[in-house]
This record gives structure tokens, C-alpha cells and sequence, in this order.
């Protein structure tokens, strides 16, 4: 095999640790170049970041950001898989990145136990190309699209609860921001957190690998497939997934619309009445 | 006429824990508005403030109606006939 | 929390460990004893048995096998995100059974780093109560299906290839079997194989964290939504899922049949004209 | 009639490499059996008999009409009417 990938700009070793890759329609050379060359940031290294995190290192993203400020607890262990108990008490951010490391050494990845708050995230944000959107909680969600808008950076979003999960991409190809579909946050009292509601380990694991893949799609051009104005639903109890078509990008929108009225990141726990935090207070 | 009602990410708690429902309505069509109010006042037990909220469906939940966005069909000003199915869907934030 | 399952027969590191879990309704306290209690066999320590087997391990199930007589290379690490560099040559049942112990010690996790055949299938699967199917060939397929069906236990199904999957729950409630629905083997010329066609991480990792959400489903004696009698298909490329109808137990099935005349495991690489190994001859 | 064709697990590579196909015949209706040798003779390029063995669909390929599984359908004897879909479905068996 390598000698068909001769002429090509990856050597031996990368043909040999990506070749089942490189092999599947629409990926290719070109695909596995334009793998190695991107910049992804991960926010948050709990559930859905585990799998994210670690399938993107392991398809060869060739920077990884994660940003988490929080440390490994048992507790996590049931549904992070990208962690153990070895890690406990250490930054997840750094746990993680050591698991893409120990996963693939051939690339990097850059942990950061930063806060992500509206004081650091654009910094960070301006050092990748796509977001993706693992966080834990509303303010945070917000705060993550609207960083992502104001830096024109592609956001693959994911969240899941109990046995449900949604995955759909923002800000791309005109398709609509997180505000868009959700102008005004939920009031906080009908939020529902994983410490209160419970999540599953697969859950998760489903979730975060559809955005793994997504964000794989995007970066190999394979555009026509991408989840933009498009929401999946998945229900793991029902066994039941559903793709349904969402508005486009809205005129109107304050932050990706035609004339945005928001146009540098603001408080958002105090936006959302709620903290940058999934923890019970 | 029939309508289906579908309830998903945790707004199901708001309807007698069903995910699915099909209620029959006089006349051939309603107001998604209509329809909404009626839900409320004679399928919701508790808190309905968590369902309704400034005369509209309550921010932080996606309405579809036939899978599609209500937004692309009128929103809340959408009339809704006989066999459509209006999906609520409540957006989770958790990971 | 914990004195809220004092009653129950629970320790306060179990509330602790699976406290998220627990309180996933559908779960519960029932629930997480009898994941505790339950026994199962990954076949394949592969794309699939990674996921599946990380993700039951967290959950807590009390007892999880793990059969692959491959080893790690490097070639395998863009979709097995059990394995890592460091374990390059190491047997994969072993390196998995590690990965999943590190994640949760107070299980029992057991490596069975023997060729599963005819002659060690049926000895190897009476230990257990629910088989996992996270093989990749043909030939591993029929005999899984024979074997998990002749011994009476439920199988869990998932394949994938290049962006594709399927996943499926054989022999269960009155449920088909794999033979009920695929009586004859493929023509050997007609199967593409992973080595050939190449396959996706994220592909795996969704399709077994789909299998391992319907193991739990099983345990937790949450029925209604197991994919038995369904097959649920993912085209990762198109970003769609469809989840289709399939036949109930055919009486006429040579295995799982009113009149069975298949009573004990045959030849099957000869059968399937093709071997135990999805490996390019 | 129309009848919709859905291929997938890597059969629409037999059908100039797309998944999804829809096709005009005349009448109103037509033998399943019919259907799949008219698409061997007028649509797969090489190898037809990757798509058809013994004068049925060949093994290892799942047949749903309209979602459902041809064998609760009637098998290759079911009979296909305008506006149907059939999907051929190559059954995977990597990991
Ligand atoms: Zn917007
Ligand atoms: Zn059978």
C-alpha cells in the first residue's frame, strides 16, 4: 500500500496508522491531509468530550485543543471513558489529552485548565478552526455560540440527559446559530442537570462520536452530509433516532444576523440565570 | 379531527410521563395557538408555567410541526389540520 | 444521596460510582443490581469491543468477558480508542480487559485471548448470559449466532463499514435470529471487509455505544425499547439513521426453528467460504 | 408508476455509485420479481450477479418494501405499486 501513497505528502508511517482511513470513500489523501493540518477545539472533557477528543486524535486532527477546568472524580468514571481511576483528582483537561497522546503521539494536543468564560474563550477560540460545543450547562452554550459567531469559527453542539441526546452543527453555510433557534435562554428552573436528571455512559458515547464524525465531515469537504439545519434527535430508551429540518441562519438574529446587535460577548450566567456549572449548589 | 403530540427531551414529565399522545378536537383544523392553550389547560397537572410562558410556548423548547421547524410554517400563528403531528421538544444542555 | 440507598443493597461507593446512573429513571437501585449481577462476553476486542466494552465496564456490569486473539498495531489505534501506543504487540483482549479495569477496579473483567471457533465458542459463552457480536467477518458471525442461540442467550448486533452501520438484538423475546433473516451465507466474493473497504472511528464508536446502551436496556429489564425485531441503520456520510421493521422468529429456521436441525456448531470458515479474520489473504 | 429505490452497505456501487434512485414504469403495479430483474438488466453496469443469484435478490442482501421486511411483504412475490419504496440493504460485518 505505501507505495501508491508515494507521490503524496504523508510518509509511511502516517500511510500504515491511518490506512483504513485513508481507504474509505470520501476521505482519501486529501481528506487525510486536510485531517493532519486542522486545528479542533474541544470544550469540556467530561461525557461527550471523552470520545470526541479521543476519536479525533485517533483519525489524526492534527491540534487538539481542550479546554475543562474541573478534575476526575469516580463518580465521572461511568460515563468519561477517556479518563480512570488513576486520574482521579487530576484536571480533566489534562487527563484527556494524555489519553489522545498515549492514542496517537504523532500529533498535538493541547490541554487547557482554563475556565472558559467570556474572558478567556475568545483567545482561545481564535486558535482553532471548528469549536466543539461538550459542555455541561446552558450559560456555557450560550457563551459558546456567540464566541464562535464573533470569531466565524464553525460550532459541532451536542448535549445529552437521562437516555436522550441532540447533535446539530451552527454557523455553517448559512445555516443558524444556537440563537437562532433559541433567542432567549430557558428560565432556569426548567432546566434539567445531569446531576439532577442522570445520563448514561452510551448515551454519551453515541452523542459524542456523531460529533466526532461530524466534525470529520466538515473538515473532508464531505459538506452535503453535514447536520447544518438539521437537528438529530436520538431517543436511547425508544431505540429511535429522527433527523428534522430547522430554520436557516435568521436575519433578525442579534449575533449571526444581517445587522447584529451583539457584538462582543457578555455575562452569561447572569443572561441565563444560571452558573458555568452542571454541579448541584 | 386527530392530532399526534409528541413530547421529547423531558417535557414528557409535563404529560403524564408519555412521550406519545393523539387527542381528538372538533372542527377540521386549529390554531397551533388554540391547541397549545388546550394542552395546557386539560393535559398539563403541574406547573404549566413550564409549558406556556408569555402566550407562547415557553423559551428553550423547539416546536416541529410534520418534523419540521414551526418557524418554517408560521410558528405559533401555524394552523394545524386533521393527522398532523406537532413534536415539543425540550433542548438539553447537559454533556 | 447516600443515605437514600442505605436500604438498599448498594455501598456507599457503588451511590458514589454510579450516583448518575442510579438516578437515570429506568434505572434505579433494581437497575444497577442487576447490572452489577449480569455477565457478558464481548467478542472482538476491535472498533466495536472498544466502545461496548469501556462503556459496560463504567456502567458497572458485574462481569465482562473480553475474547480476541489479535494484537494491538498501530494501524488498529484511528478507531480502537481502548488500546493505545504503549500496548503496540500486546494481546488486544488483555489490553482491553486493562483499559477497562483502570476505569473500574471493582469489577471482574476477563481476557480470553483464545481463537473463538467451534471448539472453544460454546464452552466460552455458557459462562455468560448476554453475548455481544463486535466481530469482523462472516464466518465469526454465523458461528456467534449458532452458538449464543444453542446456548439460549440474547445476542447484541453491530457491524460497520466505511461510514455505515447496523445494529440489532437476536434471539430475544420471541425475536429472530441472524439465520432467520440471512439463512445462506453471502457469496464470499460480494463481502467487503474493513481491511478492504476501510472503516471510520466515530462509526464504531457510535454503532458499539449503541450496542452497549442495548445491553443495559436488557439488564435493566427496560424491553419495551430493545432493538429486537428491528434493525436500526446509520449512514454516517448522509448523517441519517433509520430504524426498519424485520421479520419475528422464523419457524422454519434451522437453528432457532420450531424443528431445528442444526444442534451443534459446524464448520464455518467452510461454510461461509471465508475465514475467521477479516485480514487481507 | 414511480417506485422509489433506496441501496445501501455498499450495493449502490453496483448502481453508478447512488444510494437513492426513483423510476417511471408503465402500469399501475408490478411483481417485485419483475422489478429486480428489470434494475439487473437496465441499471447495474457489471457484475449483475453481485445483485441477483437464482432468480432472487442474493444472499446477504435484506429487502424492505416501504421500511418493512419483504418476508412480512411477501417476499420476491410481493407485488411493488406506484409511489413504494424497495430498499436493498448489503448486510456489513465489519468492526
Ligand atoms: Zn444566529
Ligand atoms: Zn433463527
Amino acid at each position: 500500500m505505501s507505495d501508491l501513497y508515494k507521490l503524496h505528502g504523508l510518509n509511511n508511517s502516517q500511510v500504515g496508522r491511518y490506512g483504513r482511513q485513508l481507504i474509505t470513500p470520501g476521505v482519501g489523501v486529501a481528506g487525510q491531509e486536510a485531517l493532519l493540518a486542522a486545528k479542533v477545539l474541544v470544550v469540556g472533557a467530561g461525557g461527550l468530550g471523552c470520545p470526541i477528543a479521543m476519536y479525533l486524535a485517533g483519525a489524526g486532527v492534527g491540534t487538539i485543543g481542550i479546554v475543562d477546568y474541573d478534575t476526575v472524580e469516580v463518580g465521572n468514571l461511568h460515563r468519561q471513558i477517556g479518563h480512570n481511576e488513576l486520574k482521579e483528582g487530576h484536571a480533566k483537561a489534562v487527563s484527556l489529552a494524555t489519553a489522545c497522546q498515549q492514542l496517537n503521539s504523532s500529533i498535538s494536543v493541547i490541554p487547557h485548565t482554563v475556565t472558559f468564560t467570556s474572558d478567556t474563550a475568545l483567545d482561545l477560540i481564535a486558535r482553532y478552526d471548528i469549536v466543539v460545543d461538550a459542555s455541561d450547562n446552558v450559560a456555557t452554550r450560550y457563551l459558546i455560540n456567540d464566541a464562535s459567531v464573533l470569531a466565524n469559527k464553525i460550532l459541532v453542539s451536542g448535549s445529552a440527559l437521562k437516555w436522550d441526546g441532540q447533535v446539530t452543527v451552527y454557523h455553517y453555510n448559512n445555516g443558524p446559530c444556537y440563537r437562532c433557534l433559541f433567542p432567549v435562554p430557558p428560565p432556569a428552573e426548567t432546566v434539567t442537570r445531569c446531576s439532577d436528571g442522570g445520563v448514561l455512559g452510551p448515551i454519551v458515547g453515541v452523542i459524542g462520536s456523531l460529533q466526532a464524525l461530524e466534525v470529520i465531515k466538515i473538515i473532508t469537504n464531505n459538506s452535503d452530509g453535514v447536520l447544518s439545519g438539521r437537528l438529530m434527535l436520538y431517543d436511547g430508551l425508544a431505540g429511535t433516532f429522527k433527523t428534522v429540518k430547522i430554520r436557516s441562519r435568521q436575519p433578525g438574529c442579534v449575533v449571526c444576523g444581517d445587522n447584529p446587535t451583539l457584538t462582543e460577548l457578555i455575562d452569561y450566567p447572569q443572561f441565563c440565570s444560571s452558573p458555568y456549572s452542571d454541579k448541584s449548589s | 379531527m386527530i392530532v399526534n403530540i409528541e413530547l421529547s427531551g423531558g417535557l414528557e414529565i409535563l404529560f403524564s410521563n408519555k412521550k406519545n399522545h393523539q387527542f381528538e378536537l372538533s372542527g377540521d383544523s386549529i390554531p397551533l395557538k388554540q391547541l397549545v392553550y388546550w394542552m395546557r389547560d386539560n393535559h398539563v397537572k403541574e406547573r404549566p408555567e413550564l409549558f406556556v410562558e408569555n402566550g407562547t410556548v415557553r423559551p428553550g423548547i423547539l416546536v416541529l410541526i410534520n418534523d419540521t421547524d414551526w418557524e418554517l410554517e408560521g410558528g405559533i400563528d401555524a394552523i394545524i389540520e386533521d393527522g398532523d403531528t406537532v413534536s415539543f421538544i425540550s433542548t438539553l444542555h447537559g454533556g
